[in-house]
């Protein structure tokens, strides 16, 4: 199998449903004569021309309507947002128009959309530049919402967001797309709302997405060297969850950690708990424990940066805490 | 071609033209009429927002249009909707919430649809469906096709973020999109003057180069002319405009506030119904000779009858089963 | 006592702000001459006039900054949103500007600043306007975020977050504008972080805020007749929440309800499950469940707008599956 | 006053003034160059945009300033920030992250703040400051003070909302800002033409009813001059100012991204340097006697000599500790 980075993954998936579909148009700030401000549109405009691949002022909340209204009048835009931290001017056309159209047209207009982007924290960018949106996304009824860990997972999830008939947000990672994975020559379509065990282990799950599954992977190893099997549950899609997998692992191992890069309030592992907590009940042996960003905007300095993010280390405190380890 | 050439065919045609425009007038009229009543009666709920005095806005433009252009509204939109062609009966009973209303009574008032008649809506954030006209101004010229879209909204929406980035990409893009702007003075309760720093709004035109026009919305010949041209601009070349309709509201902003408040006097509004275009069209077709005070006694009272018609549809409709309350969430 | 509605109460406390100190002031659309879209700010032009009680044009994003600004010069501003709804079109300002600018700063310039106005569902607005923020809001470290329930809470709370020195969501509700209750003359300050029992039990724990702490006082009521008695703990802030009170109130009764507003994926009740289910978890004798909108945009008809909504029968329901009566 | 009469005091004063301007243009010149330095040997991380091209903006505006006049900027504030007088060792020390930096540390290269030098930051989402420009002119006005505001910003952040809510509140109610619109042609790899439906950025005022004025950004006396007259109106008159600062950058957008790419070429970056602000003012105190070669270089070494010291204490301050990281979420 080619081994190729997160980074072209997206763009095969780009470019194969450009092709596949002439209704399919990518539009966003640099996406074009730039080749995209992390490169992920590279030769896009050379293909499929200027109608196709649409560089756009710097106006979020515009182009993000825009994207809705060709949507409504036929087409399936993929609107890319340069970081997800500049969605957030965007967010009333996201949840407004995007996530709504459908229901109150009472069934009449679906808004095929995919909103992508890098989320969360990259190397030093601080407060206003390192913001995981994932929480606030999966709050909206009406919005499908993915974030693939691996090169493989962001071709085929990409690819089933294209084709899907409801807005559907990507959230990609600045840090991932220079990561490397095999993925098959072809085809791949990962499908919405499906978890994947991305290692197997009896003793405790780690439940986690997008950058966080490495850091659960690299917990895994660690816990490992301790004589404990982690579980490692990538979420691949938010909203919605994959409750059957969740369990299913919960079941097994009777413990959990839920990591995540947003903010502990509120945030997707809360939900995740919920759950949980909620269905399994009485397999449990300990309580959930999560580990997130910590819950303070994030400095630029690089060694608060480092304290502030979930790391292996915290994950595998943790995991022995519900282990009653230490 | 000059007025001495005007054939006798073309006069009937426009005078066809002109009885249809004070029908669809009389209809919106008529309609909002009954609609203040259902809300009084607890029929309708929510935040409603009449039309009244604005008529020849909708019915100018509207007369101007293809049945496969789009057509595109905030949430003072009845008017809009029922010249646009969505029936009567469903849009009143949409106001109603009931199961059989345009928006299958999800909607309401301000979320009137009908992806058939090509009217997108009924928005509710002010300013929200600017850039969406221009996305279907955009996806119109990715399809390579002639239609237009064409945007209403009020005059305190050119205050806001959305506005701006809409327009300059319509004219970036060279989009067929007409800015139509209803600016009936007021937003709520705050007089424009108060708000903006410049009052007439046709000279955001120039900030995007775009094509502009004070148009005077009382009259509807005036309006449709003004509409034809923008029209014109935009489906042959892909020209948007943004046009200044300067009209007004007769009624109060929505069914929950006063008709004049302090922020208007009485005598301002009785004033500006002295304009009302309903009766400047009726007094023009009577003097011309088109129609004479018993054929407009006959279409208002064929209008009525519609009206009624509706209410009566609308009040024997079923609410949505408890069942649709999950459905349209998610497309297939 | 005398007994006033909760807009009078929050009247009130702007009023009496507004006189300690001149560095108040209101701002947002209608709060001046038409006296408030739901006439919050009756009076307040008359008695302090234009400069101090300021219309605005229809640009949420813009005056949202121009308040964050004003606090960085010197400023303490109140600024309404006609409802909370149109702040979406604002986050920028709050998540980035007001609650980044003291931690970004290195800890130079604090903004304490309001920002105010009704929240969640009324009656038949339909999917636009009917939309509850908190979990948003308390999902942001560097905000805090309040949601009275009584016009003595609206007045205690509003009065805290003026003197606060830290931006503070306050999230009203227009179906709560007219309601009563007692207030004793004179100064009330209710602290922010201060969840309150409004009713004891202990049975059941019911959680809730604003206008849901009437549906779970109904619930209880319903529950009383039933032979179970429920607690029903009104957070009143939702960040930072009041742990030591929620921990109290179900080591008591080893059983809870969360009752909210908003759409049940990550929701503010999520994060009320996690702390449970982490800092009660041997305590607690069932799973903790939740009642809330039902996970769709609000329809507009009446019947389908009330099946959406959390209701004492809901949360009767809720209350006797963890007490294991159904 | 005409030239005629200008006495040889005033004389002075003005060279000691441009003396002063070359100094500060020279010190950010030197201080950029050596952040770049920094950044390319991992002391600086994260965004990192850098001024070298467009100082004669920063130092042109400055001068023109009182000490509590308030600024206020985006994420390319490295020169704004040294000629407000936050010293260059702090800033360095801020670039790379130290305690002793101007931010404690956690703002970096995009949120520099000194609030004792009325430096409002260093604020990255585009156009997010100038809703924050108004509020400060609002604060000013409101407390009865004759400060102004100045707001620096890209031209790209023309096509955001926020440059229109703005402009507009500060119009409507006579705030004294200055909204100084840097246009040095392109954001990140965009050409302002390709996504601006109108190009002169200036031509936004006439929208806002603001004074607006074109000015050539690579002359630091002409920018001087037209900060006066802005600074003037917004002082006296409480009247609003839109400049539109016709500049370059040298360096690529950021130092992630090349000097030119596909969207310049090399020879267009070229033609531009001829114009180097520094070079020019320096030509000309030369040329009108003010200063010689030796003065010249003797000024280049002294801000050369504040730029290694500023180097060497960022190098030997200290990271914030641990616990800093959870410090100032919130005030007491
Ligand atoms: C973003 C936003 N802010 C506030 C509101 C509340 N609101 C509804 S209509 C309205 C006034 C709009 O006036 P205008 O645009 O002139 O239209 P008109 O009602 O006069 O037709 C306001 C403030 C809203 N719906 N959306
Ligand atoms: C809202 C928003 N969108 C996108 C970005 C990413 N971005 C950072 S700088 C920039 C270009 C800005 O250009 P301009 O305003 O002309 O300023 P310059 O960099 O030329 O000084 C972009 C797109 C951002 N920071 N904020
Ligand atoms: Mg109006
Ligand atoms: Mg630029």
């Amino acid at each position: 199998m080619p081994t190729i980075t997160y980074r072209d993954a997206l763009n095969q998936a780009l470019r194969e449903e450009m092709q596949r579909d002439p209704k399919v148009f990518l539009m966003g700030e640099e996406v074009g004569l730039y080749q995209g401000a992390y490169k992920v549109s590279r030769g896009l405009l050379e293909e499929f021309g200027a109608q196709r691949v649409v560089d756009t002022p710097i106006a979020e909340l515009g182009f993000a309507g825009v994207g809705v209204g060709a949507a409504m009048g036929g087409l399936r835009p993929v609107i890319e947002f340069m970081t997800w931290n500049f969605a957030v001017l965007a967010l009333d056309q996201i949840v407004n128009s995007a996530a709504k159209m459908l229901y109150m047209s009472g069934g009449q207009i679906p808004i095929p959309i995919v909103f992508r982007g890098p989320n969360g924290a990259a190397l030093q960018l601080a407060s206003q530049h390192s913001q995981a949106w994932e929480s606030w996304l999966a709050h909206i009824p009406g919005l499908k919402v993915v974030a693939p860990a691996t090169p493989h997972d962001a071709k085929g999830l990409l690819k089933s967001a294209i084709r899907d008939n409801n807005p559907v947000m990507v959230l990609e990672g600045e840090m991932l797309y220079n990561t490397k994975g095999e993925i098959p020559e072809g085809e791949i379509l990962v499908p919405i709302g499906q978890a994947d065990v991305k290692r197997e282990g009896k003793d405790v799950t780690l439940i986690c997405h997008s950058k966080t599954v490495t850091v659960a992977l690299k917990a895994a190893d660690q816990l490992a060297q301790q004589g404990v099997a982690a579980d490692v549950v990538d979420l691949r899609t938010l909203r919605p969850l994959d409750v059957p997998a969740i369990l299913a692992s919960v079941t097994k191992t009777n413990r959990a950690v839920v990591v995540e890069e947003g903010w502990p309030h509120c945030g997707v592992g809360a939900q995740v708990v919920d759950i949980i907590q909620r269905d399994a009940f009485d397999q449990l042996d300990a309580p959930v424990l999560r580990v997130t960003q910590a819950d303070v905007p994030m400095p630029y300095n690089k060694q608060l940066e480092r304290l502030a993010k979930p790391s292996p280390e915290k994950v595998v405190a943790a995991a022995r805490r519900v282990l009653y380890l230490d | 071609m000059t007025t001495a050439t005007v054939q006798p065919a073309e006069d009937q045609a426009q005078a066809e033209l002109q009885r249809r425009m004070l029908r669809e007038m009389l209809l919106i009229r008529r309609f909002e009429e009954k609609t203040a009543e259902a809300y009084a009666l607890g029929k309708i709920g929510g935040f409603c927002h009449l039309y009244i005095g604005q008529e020849a806005v909708a019915v100018g433009v509207s007369a101007a249009l293809r049945a496969d252009d789009y057509v595109i509204s905030s949430y003072r939109e009845h008017g809009q909707a029922l010249v646009r062609g969505i029936p009567a009966n469903t849009v009143m009973a949409e106001l109603c919430g009931k199961a059989t209303g345009c928006s299958g009574g999800k909607g309401g008032s301000m979320h009137l649809f009908d992806a058939a008649k090509r009217f997108m809506g009924g928005h509710g954030i002010v300013g929200g469906h600017l850039p969406l006209a221009t996305g279907l101004g955009f996806a119109i010229k990715y399809q390579g096709g002639d239609q237009v879209c064409v945007c209403f909204f009020g005059e305190a929406a050119v205050n806001i973020g959305a506005f701006h980035e809409a327009l300059n990409m319509a004219s970036v893009w060279k989009l067929p999109v007409i800015f139509l702007c209803e600016n009936n003075r007021y937003g709520m309760g705050t007089a424009f003057e108060r708000v903006a720093a410049v009052t007439d709004v046709v000279e955001h035109a120039c900030s995007y180069d775009l094509a502009g026009e004070i148009v005077n919305g009382m009259d509807v010949l005036e309006m449709h002319q003004a509409a034809q041209r923008a029209v014109q601009r935009a489906r042959k070349g892909g020209h948007p405009t943004l046009l200044e309709v300067r009209t007004y509201r007769f009624m109060g902003h929505s069914m929950s506030d006063p008709l004049h408040g302090v922020y208007r006097t009485k005598e301002e509004v009785e004033e500006q119904k002295k304009k009302d275009p309903i009766s400047q069209l009726a007094h023009r077709l009577m003097e011309d000779g088109v129609l004479d005070q018993t054929a407009i006694d006959a279409l208002d009272a064929a209008v009525h009858t519609e009206v009624e018609a509706a209410m009566q549809f609308a009040d024997e409709s079923p609410d949505p089963a408890p069942g649709d309350l999950t459905t349209h969430v998610l497309a297939d």
